[in-house]
């Protein structure tokens, strides 16, 4: 039990800060607080250009080998970046399905030519990749997935739909999930296709949100196609290979975004100083409740951390999803509460936008599993309670 | 002692329901920035008179009670009807019936009845001023309803409360929360109105507590309304083979969502009862319909977009509307947390005996 | 809608009243606030003379048809009773079986001679009956009941295991629900037996809960006997007339509960006030919402007595149970957390047993259907969700 | 950084869980009329030695932080396991220790590493007042954990804290809520001692914290059983033809206890590591541990009551003895209403940020 991190570390951070500190300026400044969910279609071709910078400057790729390209950075050296990288306020990360997902999936199951074609231009920021699993009839329930893709001589051809798509509108690739068997169903016959988004067969209509923004997309292939040589993993041996991509351990990632939260508790204990709110016991109450939470979040994130580096995956690291989306969820109606008549009006500036909040955070327990799904997960798989 | 509804209230509900379903939704509001279907108003007050059912018969109107004019707007909260009804009906009407001077309601009451727009504007630092044998009224009003194109302002002052022409006021929409019922701030700027302006009545209180009944029973239909799409959906929806609303923790969701739908719709109820026959209890009652019916209406708007995944999250979808306009009218009229803190001084600070 | 009573109910209101006040004196003074749930098992004999008392008074039976020897009393008469009866902090009815559950399903199902034998002795309180339905593998699915009776003869020969008996320390009769036909399984093959607790073959063991009180016992059918003609109801049927009794509009009496509620939530407030917890605002805006809830669980009963009155059974009935259970669980919570640090300490006297309130209403939201199980019927009965 | 517990953690841990299984169960004690079994108490001192693990080594302890004794105490706490070491540790320990001189820890650590039992006093209205060369202290203790039996009192007063014998005062147990934790009402007569009965320190707020986060540890460890219990039950138990663990309702109550667990846990492991090496933010991570571990244990009890239908409702199961220490322990040492209030003047009332 040691909770302080190491000198070495601490260099790491003064790095971190630094080149963050050197870096967020000029064009890049006003991107500060910009670009998180909630507001991932701000922006977008500046935040590209800072993908490309972090890719100059070393920090795309952190948690990657460094036979992949990346740092091969430590979990507390992650944590580290990734909450200094929320503290600074840099903006919201264009390229995460890429560094996130895509890569790492490649970096798993990928061929040699695959990893020489397509790892380099994410960690450069030159290729951004949207993810192609939810369809309109595959919510909570991936495996009913039902877009098809048949092999015509060198090719796939695709033909279908998904939805819920972030950054489908800027991206060269997208990772999607087809059912390619000839009795495919369920988990059986699906493979993963890398798709190129810029071809005739390949449509994006956004999805305006309950906000007003537009961060997400439907996208309807009609016969578009790709090469027989991009698929990864086995071909319809593709549903371990997606499960291994959406189990493959955020690690860190919930620390940064716990740093995040913490912005937004701040800016939100200000609003109530600043408005008389925070003389209300109620409020006050449901203030350091946050609070309490909010701390535990990242405790309980620190333990997970601590038994991946001893190879386990403790019952604690299924509760994250539910915890922060209830968490958040809760903050965005406490916003409102230290609004209080004012909650009706909005005000202006993105900053104080509580109200974003609000509405943004009932997506929270929706997707990447429902609370009600998270709930059901960790009954059978934590608690071993009958399916 | 009978606590249903009459059989003229039910016609008057279902035909209410039937009217409604012809007119036009609220995303047609919203899609055309917050301007009100000229057309359906029209329909609304020439049709169904809607606008005439609180106003007393010498002043033309109907005479009816808060409980009809609860079932309206039930009606009219189920469907999120884009219109100045609530505004004009539960403020405009209430507060000129309040306050006002037999000649000032045989004015305007009698204008309302022939299909003016009124609201009132009693949030805000505006300010009477005596002069000569006028007045001068200068200052804000904020979060008016409908305050952008009422014909008939009836304005909270320092020194009472003053009707006023709605176009003699600066006045601009402000950005709100709920895109169906827009707000607005009026600023006065030594705007001078005659003695005849002013309302004798004091009792602001009481119409902020009639409004706030009637925009309960708003709510109440707005819970409902999202409970029965929500309902619907579940049976339809499909997730791991079956129907979503057969998986327990949906069951659980909805039953909770009923559960708050109706107690609520007993507060209204009872709330416009003893209003309209002026109980002991009403403003205890009225109270707790409104901390009741907004607590439903927001959290059954919430369940809502829950239960409906990301569907539920997108602006076709009128469970945003719902959620909207349930956090925004919670805001309006006194939040719950108000309402209980007056019910627990009454419980707890004098030396009465509740029952 | 009109929620006022007529002068001819307030006469039977002050009828009631001038009746109580007379009657409740004496020995049977020191019953007042006695003997409610949670406090069953408290003056059992002393209870069982006020039965009596009540009953030569004409207040037994009020809601049974004139026929069946009852007052034929309407709803909103039973209310005022029962609302009066609770005012008075009359004791905890000893005969509530007999005369709520047990006469009503005779007069409905019953032969002329089960209706001459059985029902005056409830009326006049000298037969007080309990009620065999629940068994250690019947909960919550009361269709799994095990209890076999076989025909030998005249009689019916019984063996099996009751739970949750309240009152059958004290009672002549029970009202046992067994498993008569040959492939009996599930809901065929019940019937509903009347059958004498004083006989060798029934045993009753008390349950002694949480609360340190035993209200409740198991009862022991071991060769237990009864003659053939005290089944009511078609035998290997009995599984619609035990439903109809646990349909059997409670009708009025959930209003006398409400009333004791209101005892339960003014003693708080005084206790409240007492020990300064009525300065706390967290705990006013607990206050308030309780008592705003308990204003409409009264409503909501009322609409429902008014559809009743219409022949409607209407779909705000069946909240009933979830909401008074949750309600009184909420009490109790808030209870403890109005004594403060004294929550840890027990206090004398009963008339202030916070504590046993709050313990006692843990079982509120498991008997009579969990509030799961509550919300399942609620979302498929009255909501219409599939199954 | 490293956040889990060491080896030697572990091996307390399972040692601890070993030899607690061993010993007479929670009902014992409540059919005993509160006694606690003198063998189990010297078994834990003797061969266990747990009453010296926060006693420094200067003194006969072994020296150890509050995080080994959060992992002793986690046990205890699930198997209810009546003794007097929460007493003893969490309160009589850690004032000594805090608020003594080194001629008093000398005394009294020695005293209890060898087996005397000790409390702490600190509720209620002990005065003393200047005798001489000594003190007569007056007044009522109240809610004294063990106070009816520890050998070894400390008594806060308006003159801070003095040692005395506890059979030097009169007491009496008083009816609890938990059964398995007997309180008494302390009365000082004017009991003089002498000035070396003062212990010269004043920082009782830091001993009650302390206490607080064993007792957190203590709660984290019933929460965890309570968990277990149910599940277990659930498992096993059948209704409608299957398990009702199967039913999605209970599946996510359960998951519900399972994030109250865990939750509390973290906090109360970091709070315990905060303390120790006196981190800036320690008495902030008492305060979260205390009342997460408060609320989890409280919710889990009454969720496994629930969940165990009648059966949990009876006096011969366990889940009532956790239901009513759950409630009785939210009580003591600072109810989690007040944590969050401290919580809240440190967010909301300073000028400086927090983090």
């Amino acid at each position: 039990m040691d909770m302080s991190f190491s000198a070495e570390e601490e260099l790491f951070r003064e790095e971190v800060r630094t080149w963050l500190g050197e870096h967020l300026v000029g064009d890049f400044a006003r991107l500060r607080g910009r670009g998180g969910l909630g507001d991932m279609d701000a922006f977008v071709e500046e935040r590209i250009a800072w993908e490309q910078e972090l890719g100059r400057g070393g920090w795309t790729g952190l948690a990657w080998s460094k036979e992949s390209g990346g740092r091969g950075a430590s979990l507390v050296e992650q944590v580290i970046f990734l909450e200094e990288y929320a503290r600074s306020r840099a903006p919201g990360r264009a390229g995460h399905i890429g560094e996130g997902l895509l890569g790492p999936t490649v970096a798993a199951f990928g061929t040699d030519a695959q990893k020489a074609r397509f790892l380099a231009p994410i960690l450069a920021g030159t290729e951004i990749w949207c993810q192609g699993y939810s369809e309109p009839n595959a919510g909570s329930d991936l495996a009913a997935l039902q877009t098809r893709a048949v092999r015509d001589g060198d090719n796939w051809v695709i033909d279908g739909q998904k939805v819920w798509t972030s950054l489908a509108m800027v991206s060269q690739w997208c990772f999607v999930l087809a059912r390619t068997g000839a009795g495919s169903s369920r988990h059986e016959g699906i493979s993963c296709l890398l798709v190129r988004m810029d071809q005739p067969g390949v449509r994006v209509v956004p999805i305006r949100q309950m906000t007003g923004n537009a961060e997400f997309a439907e996208v309807f292939f009609d016969g578009a196609t790709t090469p027989v040589d991009h698929v990864v993993g086995p071909v319809d041996g593709g549903w371990k290979v997606a499960m291994h991509t959406l189990a493959h351990e955020r690690g860190a990632s919930t620390l940064g975004q716990q740093a995040d939260f913490t912005n937004e508790l701040r800016a939100l204990v200000q609003v109530a100083k600043d408005n008389g709110a925070a003389n209300d016991p109620g409020i006050r109450d449901r203030l350091a409740e946050l609070w309490m939470r909010l701390k535990v979040m990242r405790l309980t994130a620190l333990r997970t951390l601590s038994a991946h580096d001893r190879g386990e995956l403790p019952r604690e690291a299924m509760i994250t999803k539910l915890f922060w989306a209830t968490w958040h969820r809760d903050l965005g109606e406490l916003a409102m509460d230290v609004l209080g008549p004012d909650a009706a009006v909005l005000r202006e500036g993105h900053d104080h936008d509580l109200h974003r909040l609000f509405l943004w955070t009932r997506s929270d327990t929706i997707y990447a599993g429902t609370n009600e799904i998270q709930k059901n997960l960790i009954a059978q798989r934590a608690l071993g309670m009958p399916r | 002692m009978k606590f249903a509804l009459s059989d003229e209230q039910i016609s008057l509900r279902d035909a209410a329901r039937a009217f409604l379903a012809e007119l036009p939704g609220p995303h047609a509001m919203t899609e055309q920035d917050g301007a009100y279907n000229a057309d359906a108003w029209s329909r609304i007050v020439g049709e169904q008179g809607w606008t005439s059912i609180l106003i007393p018969a010498d002043h033309g109107g109907w005479g009816f009670g808060r409980m009809e004019m609860a079932v309206v707007l039930e009606e009219a909260g189920r469907k999120l009807t884009p219109s100045p009804l609530f505004s004009t009906v539960a403020l405009g009407v209430t507060a000129i019936d309040t306050l006002g001077s037999d000649a000032q309601k045989a004015e305007h009451l009698a204008a309302i009845a022939g299909g003016a727009t009124a609201t009132l504007a009693d949030q805000g630092s505006v300010t009477a001023q005596r002069d000569g044998d006028g007045w001068l009224l200068s200052g804000e009003a904020v979060r008016v309803i409908d305050g952008d194109t009422a014909e008939i302002l009836v304005v909270w002052t320092n020194a009472g409360a003053f009707v006023v022409p709605g176009d003699a006021v600066q006045r601009a929409r402000v950005p709100g929360l709920d895109t169906t019922r827009p707000l607005a701030t009026l600023r006065f700027d030594g705007l001078r109105v005659s003695d005849e302006a002013r309302l004798p009545g004091a009792d602001l209180e009481r119409v902020r507590l009639s409004a706030g009944l009637l925009l309960a029973a708003e709510q109440v239909g707005g819970a409902e309304d999202v409970l029965d799409v929500t309902v619907d959906y579940t049976k339809v929806r499909k997730q791991f083979g079956k129907p979503i609303g057969s998986f327990q923790a949906i069951q659980h969701a909805c039953a909770d969502m009923l559960v708050l739908v109706e107690s609520a719709r007993s507060a209204v109820w009872y709330a416009a009862w003893a209003m309209d026959v002026g109980a002991p209890d009403a403003e205890l009652a009225v109270r707790t319909a409104k901390a009741l019916a907004s607590d439903a209406y927001f959290r059954c708007a919430g369940s809502a977009i829950q239960l409906h995944g990301g569907i539920g999250f997108t602006w076709e979808h009128v469970c945003h509307l719902h959620f909207k306009r349930a956090r925004a009218g919670m805001a309006l009229l006194g939040e719950p947390s108000v309402h209980r803190a007056a019910v627990a001084a009454a419980m707890l600070d004098g030396d009465s005996a509740w029952t």
